[in-house]
């Protein structure tokens, strides 16, 4: 069994300076209660890992709102007008990687591995001052594991040991930042007892979830 | 006919039957209603879905179904959902047979720029690297012009999206074929002629003998 | 929708000399049929990357009996004394291959990256001859990508656009190898009309299968 | 009391609750029947199912539901089915928090070989290499001897399984750990003595004043 944290409980696990995964793509699958907590809680410093900064004052773009963010590694801020404007101030740092990129340096931090061969960005300025490995006469650019100290997920089920189901595209990064956390905090749509959840239908196995979220009373 | 829906009219006829294809936001998102039904066409949307249907009824969305610009889509029967690793496994993979894709640049050697206007907007790449490296044929919808100015041009000054080149640019104007030789025109719009195109080109157009104009 | 075969034509579909992948852990979730018709085909000179041989006569086991397999690259033959011999007398050349990064070299292969960089071998001598790289001060063992003309995969249940759903350990190295393959044929124990699996429950999305196995009659 | 089952009983007082567990096949299998129940303990076998369970009834075996050595298991409320890659990947990311494995030869170093008895018997490393090189702790269960030949060496004469030592070795005779000065006699049977243990161990071993018989 996991403990079920309280939204506040779950933000006091993340000190101020951590790096931090979210979950979600554009406001779709993200932890909307834990990030509420996060950006009421007034953390700062944190590095954020996540596909997008989704829009302002929307998932995970509260967090940028919020004044928590001090650099973000994502693929796209192309909706964020706010993670534009602190970015150009110079307020907050931003490492934009290639969306399928970021995904495999995420899952390789979670499976053991050294990191990621991949011919996107090859050529272009996201190769700078990267290293080149060559496999069979072609080249790949070398990018390494990403890990954080907290992963913030989402999902539609759970059960209280910690097994997840997710729903259509509300999946996307969430199954593979399970992987590569120190601590993996879970917020489900639905706990339901151990048992209930079909071996073929967990999607992330519960020994990855270290806490889940308190459904609203 | 607006520039939007004669592009993505003409895009719709590279679209095959029994394919896998991928439509970025905006624009290239349009194709998807020119295509033909019951052709076993499957659109990805690389957020996480195989198998977008058309947009759902009024007060009938989903917040867990969307596509990759967030906005509220369907599923057709066949359709599998995905996470993120196993999306971009696909894109990356060669799995995709086509992707639409916008463009702010394409230049003469085909290279395409779409994810940062140095110093003005820089929205990031997304997943457009991704796929314009790894799509078994990638195609670039836009408008022949912004502001009057060609955005087919002898080099990118933007970043470029990939070292590897596009291979068909569709706009309202001209259908144009990035080859080893330059940019071949291989087809332009009745409402212009041959040599309006080549004037707002910027980039160097090879001229076959064979131009046609383009069927919607 | 998919072609429906049987498994001579199945079979059919192999030429001598191919490389196979097939799928199944010591016997369990391998198309059994599939396998039945090529060793009743008499295939001779196959590559097969399969997680293990199996025992004689059962499963994969049974394309070593028929002596359709010139190399084998597994990564477990110890409950088939069949392939021992074979491999101690010359006729079968085998390369053994930690499990782990045998899934991972064909995930690669599946998924456009360049190899595998991994701990696992390091120092021992599975790592004779291979490249290491640095990353981040640590180092890793290159294992290349790895292809197949023809995935041989089982499942238990497909509809007719190929989307498969797998059960318990019979899944094991199926979903993978369907990633890799320039063709990819599928024996399901079910095919059911399109539409009647849930986007959710899909472990591989149709678009990678090319041919599922016609039922028994 | 076989060599076996004492060799398992006490590997299974290692077992922490709430930990998540791999058994090989053979002699490390039996150690689950001696953790206690409702420990949250779960269980791996990495062909692909997290939260093993009890043999099946005679009669109500599945044939998709197998451990790695093929044989008939069932699984507890609460487990998991997996694929080839995430089972691998919750092994090499450091998620697994113990393995139990058989060996062939450890050394003073707490080296293990267990996979290849070169022109004898050859029979693959299957997820061995993963398992020692990944996991959390690694404990190799095996028979202090084979054929009256001490398994416990100077250095490895067999090839290696992995370049990380091994954190405690359970025989039917003693418990021993290797650290970074060489081979600790931590425990050693009622059955036996320190002498006859050192007498039957090839390898060196440093004998600690407080050398304590083995508790089962």
């Amino acid at each position: 069994m996991k403990p079920v944290l309280s939204p506040q409980a779950a933000a006091d696990l993340i000190p101020d300076g951590a790096t931090i995964m979210v979950g979600g793509f554009m406001g779709v699958g993200s932890p909307n209660r834990l990030i509420d907590a996060i950006a009421t809680s007034q953390r700062t410093g944190l590095t954020l890992i996540a596909n997008d900064t989704a829009m302002p004052e929307k998932g995970i773009g509260k967090l940028v709102s919020a004044g928590c963010i001090k650099t973000c590694i994502v693929s796209h801020i192309g909706l964020n007008p706010e993670t534009q404007q602190l970015m150009n101030n110079g307020t907050l740092e931003v490492r934009l990687v290639p969306q399928g990129t970021l995904v495999e340096q995420i899952r390789s931090a979670g499976v053991g591995l050294g990191g990621v061969l991949t011919k996107t960005g090859l050529g272009t300025e996201v190769a700078t001052g990267k290293q080149i490995v060559c496999v069979d006469d072609q080249n790949y650019l070398l990018e390494p594991p990403l890990r954080a100290d907290v992963a913030l997920i989402a999902a539609r089920q759970a059960d209280y040991f910690g097994n997840l189901e997710y729903a259509l595209t509300a999946q996307n990064f969430n199954p593979i930042m399970a992987l590569a956390a120190d601590t993996v905090i879970c917020e489900a749509d639905h706990i339901v007892p151990v048992g209930m959840i079909s071996p073929d239908a967990v999607r992330t196995p519960g020994v990855l979830v270290d806490h889940l979220l308190k459904r609203p009373s | 006919m607006d520039a939007k829906t004669s592009i993505a009219q003409r895009v719709a006829k590279e679209v095959r039957p029994g394919t896998l294809v991928n439509l970025g936001i905006g624009l290239p998102s349009l194709v998807a209603q020119y295509t033909g039904e019951n052709q076993g066409i499957f659109f990805q949307a690389e957020n996480g879905v195989i198998g977008l249907g058309d947009p759902p009824p009024t007060g009938m969305e989903d917040r867990d179904l969307t596509d990759a610009g967030g906005g509220y889509i369907t599923a057709i029967p066949g359709a599998a959902a995905i996470d993120s690793a196993t999306s971009f496994g696909l894109i990356r993979g060669g799995h995709i047979d086509l992707t639409v894709l916008g463009g702010l640049q394409v230049d003469g050697r085909g290279l395409l720029a779409n994810w940062k206007i140095p110093g003005k907007f820089v929205p990031g790449m997304g997943g457009a690297m991704d796929l314009v490296t790894g799509a078994r044929k990638v195609i670039v919808a836009m408008t022949h012009t912004a502001k009057g100015v060609s955005k087919i041009v002898p080099q990118c000054t933007y970043p470029i999206t990939s070292s590897r080149s596009v291979d068909l640019i569709v706009t309202e104007r001209a259908v144009i074929q990035p080859t080893a030789h330059g940019l071949v025109l291989l087809e332009y719009a009745e409402t212009t002629s041959i040599e309006e195109v080549i004037s707002m080109t910027e980039a160097d157009l090879i001229i076959p003998s064979n131009v046609k104009v383009i069927e919607r």
